[in-house]
């Protein structure tokens, strides 16, 4: 099975309101992509129509060579976990149970228990705070339970949601290198949102940028950084 | 400079987990001064103590010179200290204009007759409030959005609107929590810009949570770092930044260069 | 031909409603009566009755709406309700007012006084019948102490005063009573203490079958072996199917029926297999009472003049109803003879079957 | 004396399970799916009517018939909330109204059927255990076996499996839990059905204590409001703490002070915990 | 809009002189009682609290006015604003502590609390008349004159009610409107951005009960008969569901729910066994396909004639 994940012509509305005009891009298995952009350009909703939350007036997603259905539930199907904006954990679940919400459609409790054990492993914070209600942690914590909780699904694409958002320096460090190094080890499809656009490029294969609902731009991470328009204007520099 | 906010001895326990341990330390007058540490530091409970939000341990909080230690949260804006959730928070069903004017009319209190019949009072208290509303939705590049609904803003949006209403309140603190969350480094800038702004215009201080340090570096006058709910550093911006403590709870190797 | 419309303002729904329906049939089957021979022949004119049924609820607030709609919507000027005591002291303003005669079952003192002319209660109460059985149980069955449980509304109350009295007159003493909320299910509390004082026996009456029914089978479970009695209140089927035979053999209750008597046993065919539901124990009453009514109106030769149709019907004496002869009293007691005296029994239940131990009247058993 | 307060301990704690029972359907609805249930007390009675048919009229074993009784109500549950529930997922106060709107239809539907009188309901055992002057019906005693084992299963479940979980969390962020593979046009029903089930087990198994009519809803829905209350949200510990607590409370008062007294120390009692402890005995407070 | 609501209700308030019926009167009465009330309700709900012992409150201004009149001779017009007041008494000294809860909690607490309160006047026997209630309650009369009869009572409750829906007007609209919204709408940020969350409920709080109070004793003077059951949990429930037919946040909401509630069981009447059943039927539909309400459906009209 062929994991690529690719978008086409996706056309999406809020009401009345078009919030992407036809969005198109690929991301090739194993491979991390980074998607960027500034407030409001339209990079959550494309992360939230690839995983079924919202349902586009036009267009394809598929992973691999089948096309998605664009209900909650038949992304996961076809391997595809989302660490959604806003983290939106069960907040009455305890950290562990959270995780294991992500493992829900796992079946193999050894395997299940093995990527609960290097969730762990990544965050050791959420290990001292598995027994705590979710919605009781600090903002980075609940960043962290919600990257974990994806991570359990053990997908094959790999959506995340400004990761690093309320993460600390130290750790907004650690998160690339664990996003790497899991894309690198279980060759998983990473799809990334960042406002940290320089962290973003400089693990991603592939970057795409998105402006009010288009793409304007798309290249290697490393052109991306490169590329003196976007330094200009994701970079600050 | 004077200090406006003083804290001393501030403790905070849930249940067998201190957040918070002896904490002190102050934000000047007409200063920026940051509030940073790793997650979980106790950064927003800390927020939520001199708010009011949540009741402290023990500890004492002065505010020009009185204490507000214990009062409810809206006694605590009266004073004159304003916060941000680090959550984006809105009154969704709102508009902006109408989200923003809610914060306003604090300054412009009226009695319940007034609130219910209305009259001259009640008109003019209305008139000024919306005049503080378009200034500060001036300030904040927030005009365009005036008549949308608070619920259908893009996040880095929402979170300038919870901005926005803390500022309508004319606090003399202002108490941010990762207002630059979900920010490229770009908006960063222009939001670092920005608040400079107010602050003269508003003549504001602030005290500001954030982990982008870009921003903490450029903006403030005095940092204090928070790890395991203890203080472990306080300072000017350069020297923080160079504490191997901060360096190596916080920071990380990469920041040292 | 004319129509004469009938209210039933009663409980349909909620626990009233056995009550509700056992009247409402009544005056239903009253009606048939009459219309089946052509109609009701009031000073030559026919007249088809027609009965209208109104739920009240078995509260007050729908009960004041209904009659409203019952007199001036409807224009009717006889109503057989209500159920509850609540709902007839609150359509009373309406139904006095207007000059319409009502029947009703409620329990209350005060549904009948002498500035009420127009209601009727053609069901004895506790008041009426407490007194000769509880002689009559305390003389035959040794009964000293007695233990009793009321639900803890205007009924209970009421009938708790009344037994009180009446055990004391006989020389027993009623020594434990508990008031309980209504929906109340376990009474295991409340009967361990009674049953704790040395009570001999324990009385049910103002209890729904239900509660009665718990109340007997809880206090059988704790091994009470004492008299158990209902001195009021007929609906000893329901009580037999809450608690089982078992626990109900050898109790005394208050029966009007005695099925020995040709009409009565006649009318309770009639009403199972007309409805196909155990006939309620006030049914026959209201069927007795709707019969006097027409008798009034052919007496006063009227359907319009209430206020002659009352005097016909106070009028009527020695009325040889279904379950037996009946007369207006309560002169005495509620100042106005509007109350229904009429012959009733005590049984004995054997095998979850009434068995007449005592015949009586308001004189006295056997 | 010690003899009253003895057997007073032991009546209060039977019949706080057996008021667990009765509470325990509604705690699922309420704690977990939020629906405030006022119809609670009517499947309840739709459980009691389910066994007085298998066993009156088609002559079943008691144990088959609660096996069906459970059948029945989990499809009940689950049509319910199809047809009723389904459009309030996420709007709790309408929901509850639906549910009001529910109750009169279920009470009065049974009205229709079974007409207002108590129904016989053949007593399963008869007698007493006795140890000295203390006495427990034995019809109670088999009521509360009953019941806990029922109460124990469904507890396992719903806190260590994952389906459980997952029924937990999705009234929590049903949009997130999709994503995360729930199948809500299951779990929904599913998750009512249960709560049906419930209700209508603890109907089938107090039809022999309590009788069967159609108006036997309204106390165990009095029952499970003050024991949610009381208990906190959707904490089950929490529920059986305060179900045997009113039990005891029922039981001390009623047999030292006074019966009605029993019911206003309750709400006098539902109103001070509630001030002081608003998310209930055990319940934690909301996120 | 507001005029095209204003028409129709002003239509709906003179069916009962157009067909002259005494029981149309009578229902129009009750529409008015119940209105007023569920008025009450409304503005508890502005603050996004939904109360289940409005019933206790009307129950308070009852029992208050009654007693006022039938004891100490005080004129009915009197009584009526005195139930009010003390039933917002009561509110505003036990608000405090029981609006800290929200949401199910607040609701669960208000249901115990109206069964506290039936419980407690049943135990006290010699203010409330025990469960047997009390009978032949003074009629209302203004200024001497006795409104005797139903023609006479409607105008002076359609003038009851206007007070009450002008009051609600007002509120919505003014400052006071404003930052009940904002406490319905987000509680913690309506704190910290100074408004004092506790004191703003208590006054919603205070304001629909003492609506209740009134409402109760108008209804205790028309209809002659209160006890401590007509005040029970049934009559709260009902107006809850009321407000919500109607449209709990709309501000004409509690006032077409009472005009669709009230006279709604009286098509039924007839069919006596299915009412209820008929009754829960139209409940559920009108939540399922209006959920602003009966209030919100021109406004759900307009836009799908606009979209099709
Ligand atoms: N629920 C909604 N209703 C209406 N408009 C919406 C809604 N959600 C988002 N939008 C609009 O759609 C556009 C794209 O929003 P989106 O959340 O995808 O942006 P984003 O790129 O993720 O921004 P951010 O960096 O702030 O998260 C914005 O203009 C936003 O205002
Ligand atoms: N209500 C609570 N119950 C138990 N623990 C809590 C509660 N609130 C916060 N905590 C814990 O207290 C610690 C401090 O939390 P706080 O939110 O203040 O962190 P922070 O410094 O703001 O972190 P971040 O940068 O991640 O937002 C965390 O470990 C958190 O899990
Ligand atoms: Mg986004
Ligand atoms: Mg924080």
């Amino acid at each position: 099975m062929r994991s690529d994940l690719s978008v086409r012509n996706l056309v999406v509305n809020y009401g009345p309101v078009r919030a992407l005009h036809g969005v198109s891009f690929d991301v090739p298995e194993g491979q991390i992509a980074a998607l960027v952009g500034s407030n409001g350009a339209g990079k959550s909703t494309v992360l939230k129509s690839i995983c079924g939350l919202l349902k586009p007036v036009e267009g394809e997603i598929r992973v691999g060579e089948e096309v998605m259905k664009p209900r909650p539930g038949d992304p996961l199907r076809h391997g595809v976990a989302l660490s959604p904006e806003g983290r939106r954990l069960f907040g009455r679940l305890s950290v562990e149970e959270n995780l294991m919400m992500g493992a829900y459609t796992v079946k193999d409790a050894a395997a299940r228990d093995d990527m609960l054990d290097r969730v762990y492993g990544y965050f050791p914070r959420l290990k001292e705070r598995r027994r705590q209600m979710a919605g009781s942690l600090s903002g980075g914590e609940q960043q962290m339970c919600a990257i974990g909780r994806a991570l359990m699904a053990q997908p094959r694409v790999l959506l995340l949601d400004e990761p690093s958002l309320g993460i600390a320096p130290i750790i907004v460090a650690e998160l690339a290198k664990i996003i790497e190094e899991i894309s690198r080890d279980t060759s998983m499809t990473v799809l990334l949102v960042e406002q940290n656009a320089q962290m973003a490029l400089s693990i991603a294969a592939t970057g795409v940028v998105l402006e009010t609902g288009n793409v304007v731009l798309t290249g290697t991470g490393r052109e991306l950084l490169a590329s003196p328009e976007v330094r200009a204007a994701y970079l600050g520099t | 400079m004077n200090a406006l906010l003083e804290i001393s001895g501030l403790t905070k326990r849930f249940g067998g987990l201190t957040a918070l341990s002896d904490v002190s330390f102050g934000a000047s007058e007409g200063a920026i001064t940051g509030l940073i540490g790793p997650n979980g530091a106790g950064k927003t409970t800390c927020f939520n103590l001199i708010t009011g939000t949540l009741p402290a341990t023990s500890g004492t909080i002065r505010f020009r010179g009185q204490d507000i230690g214990g009062l409810s949260p809206h006694k605590v804006v009266e004073h004159g200290l304003a916060r941000t959730f680090q959550a984006a928070t809105t009154f969704p069903a709102a508009t902006v204009r109408e989200n923003i004017l809610r914060g306003a009319l604090l300054r412009h209190p009226l009695g319940l007759g007034a609130m219910v019949f209305g009259g001259a009072a009640a008109r003019d208290a209305e008139r000024k409030a919306r005049q503080t509303v378009d200034e500060v939705m001036e300030a904040l590049d927030l005009t365009e959005h005036a008549h949308r609904e608070a619920g259908t803003l893009a996040y880095g949006h929402q979170k300038r609107l919870g901005v926005a209403i803390g500022l309508a309140t004319r606090p003399g603190l202002l108490l941010l929590d990762e207002p630059a969350a979900g920010l490229n480094p770009d908006e960063v800038d222009r939001f670092a810009t920005m608040l400079k702004e107010i602050r003269t215009r508003f003549g504001l201080s602030v005290l500001i949570v954030e982990h982008h340090m870009r921003l903490i570096m450029r903006i403030c006058d005095h940092i204090v770092v928070l790890d395991h709910g203890e203080k472990i550093a306080e300072g000017a911006p350069e020297a923080v930044r160079d504490d191997p403590k901060v360096i190596e709870a916080y920071l990380g190797a990469d920041h040292a260069k | 031909q004319e129509t004469l419309k009938i209210g039933a303002l009663v409980t349909m729904s909620g626990a009233g409603a056995s009550w509700g329906n056992g009247m409402k049939r009544a005056a239903e089957m009253a009606a048939e009566d009459v219309n089946e021979t052509g109609g009701l022949d009031v000073g030559g004119t026919k007249y088809m009755v027609e009965v209208i049924a109104y739920d009240d609820s078995y509260k007050a607030n729908e009960a004041v709406t209904a009659a409203n709609r019952l007199v001036f919507e409807d224009k009717v000027k006889y109503i057989i309700g209500t159920v509850g005591s609540a709902p007839i002291l609150a359509i009373q303003p309406i139904t006095e007012e207007n000059g319409v005669i009502t029947m009703t079952l409620g329990f209350t003192a005060q549904a009948l006084t002498a500035d009420k002319p127009y209601t009727f209660r053609p069901n004895p109460t506790t008041a009426e019948v407490a007194q000769p059985q509880i002689d009559w149980i305390v003389k035959t069955q040794g009964v000293k102490t007695v233990g009793a449980l009321f639900p803890k509304d205007e009924t209970g109350e009421a009938i708790a005063k009344d037994l009180a009295g009446a055990y004391e007159k006989a020389g027993a003493t009623l020594a434990a009573t508990e008031f309980f909320e209504r929906d109340r299910v376990d009474f295991i509390p409340l009967l361990t203490r009674i049953i704790a004082q040395g009570v001999d026996a324990i009385e049910l009456d103002g209890n729904s079958p239900v509660t009665a029914g718990q109340i007997v089978q809880q206090a059988r479970d704790l091994g009470f072996e004492g008299v158990i009695l209902r001195t009021g209140g007929p609906a000893t089927q329901e009580i037999v199917n809450v608690a089982g035979e078992a626990a109900t053999e050898g109790m005394f209750v208050h029966s009007a029926f005695d099925p020995g008597v040709e009409s009565a046993k006649a009318y309770e065919d009639r009403y199972v297999a007309t409805y196909n539901e155990p006939m309620n124990g006030f049914s026959p009453f209201f069927y007795d009472g709707t019969k006097m009514l027409f008798q009034a109106m052919q007496d006063a030769g009227t359907v319009e003049d209430t206020e002659a149709v009352k005097a016909a019907l106070e009028g009527i004496s020695d009325y040889g109803g279904i379950l037996g002869t009946m007369n207006w009293t309560g002169e005495d007691r509620y100042g106005i003879a509007h109350q229904l005296d009429s012959p009733f029994y005590i049984a004995r239940v054997t095998g979850g079957q009434e068995e007449i131990v005592a015949r009586c009247t308001s004189a006295g058993c056997e | 004396m010690s003899f009253l307060i003895a057997q007073s301990l032991i009546n209060g704690v039977i019949l706080g399970t057996l008021y667990l029972l009765m509470a325990i359907g509604f705690t699922l609805a309420f704690g977990v799916m939020r629906i405030v249930n006022f119809a609670h007390g009517e499947f309840y009675m739709v459980g009691a009517f389910c066994a007085l048919i298998g066993v009156t009229w088609l002559g079943l074993p008691f144990p088959v018939t609660l096996a069906l009784t459970i059948a029945v109500a989990i499809l009940l549950g689950a049509l319910v909330e199809r047809v009723v529930f389904r459009p309030f997922r996420n709007d709790e106060l309408s929901g509850m109204i639906a549910s009001l709107g529910l109750a009169m239809i279920l009470q009065h539907g049974a009205l229709i059927l079974f007409g207002p009188d108590p129904q016989a309901f053949p007593a399963l055992v008869s007698g007493v255990f006795k140890w000295g002057a203390l006495i427990v019906p034995k019809s109670r005693a088999l009521a509360l076996g009953v019941g806990i084992v029922i109460l124990l299963i469904f507890y396992i479940f719903l806190m260590h499996t994952r389906h459980g979980r997952a029924l937990r969390a999705i009234v929590q962020d049903q949009e997130v839990a999709a994503v995360f593979g729930v199948r809500l046009e299951i779990m929904y029903p599913l998750g009512l059905g249960l709560g049906v089930a419930l209700a209508a087990v603890a109907g089938g198994l107090m039809a022999p204590l309590f009788g069967v009519s159609p108006f036997i809803g309204a106390t165990p829905l009095l029952k499970a409001f003050i024991v949610v209350i009381l208990g906190g949200l959707g904490s089950i510990p929490g529920a059986a703490l305060a179900a045997i607590l009113l039990g005891l409370i029922e039981s001390f008062t009623s047999s030292f002070v006074s019966a009605s007294a029993a019911d206003i120390v309750t709400f006098a009692l539902v109103i001070v915990v509630l001030l002081v402890r608003p998310a209930g005995l055990l319940g934690r407070a909301e996120a | 809009m507001t005029v095209v609501w204003i028409a129709g209700i002003v239509l709906a308030a003179l069916i009962p002189w157009f067909t002259g019926s005494v029981f149309h009167f009578h229902i129009a009465i009750m529409v008015c009682i119940s209105a007023m009330a569920t008025g009450g309700l409304a503005v508890i709900a502005w603050v996004g609290q939904l109360s289940l012992a409005h019933a206790a409150f009307a129950g308070i201004g009852a029992y208050t006015s009654v007693l006022l009149v039938t004891r100490l001779d005080v004129p009915v017009l009197l009584g009526l604003p005195a139930g009010a007041l003390v039933a917002g008494a009561v509110a505003f000294i036990i608000g405090a502590p029981l609006l800290r809860l929200r949401g199910v909690y607040f609701v669960l607490i208000t249901f115990a609390l109206n069964e506290l309160f039936r419980l407690i006047m049943l135990d006290i026997p010699e203010f409330s008349g025990g469960s047997s209630g009390i009978a032949g309650i003074p009629k209302i009369s203004l200024f001497g004159v006795t409104l005797s009869n139903y023609q006479s009572v409607y105008p002076f409750a359609l003038f009851c009610l206007a007070l009450v829906m002008g009051l609600l007007v007002l509120i919505r609209r003014g400052q006071l409107g404003r930052r009940f919204a904002a406490v319905e709408e987000n509680l913690a940020l309506a704190e910290s951005s100074g408004i004092p969350t506790a004191k703003t409920q208590t006054i919603a709080f205070t304001i629909g009960s003492a609506i209740a109070g009134f409402s109760g004793a108008f209804l205790a003077h028309y209809v002659g008969f209160i006890s401590p059951e007509t005040f029970g949990f049934q009559l709260s429930v009902s107006y809850v569901i009321m407000l919500v037919t109607g449209g709990r946040l709309a501000l004409w909401g509690p006032l077409v729910g009472a005009l669709f509630l009230t006279p709604l069981p009286e098509f039924l009447r007839g069919a006596v066994e299915y009412q209820h059943v008929i009754y829960g039927v139209v409940l559920i539909a009108v939540l399922r396909f209006l959920p602003r309400g009966l209030a919100g459906l021109p406004r759900q009209l307009s836009r799908k004639g606009g979209r099709g």
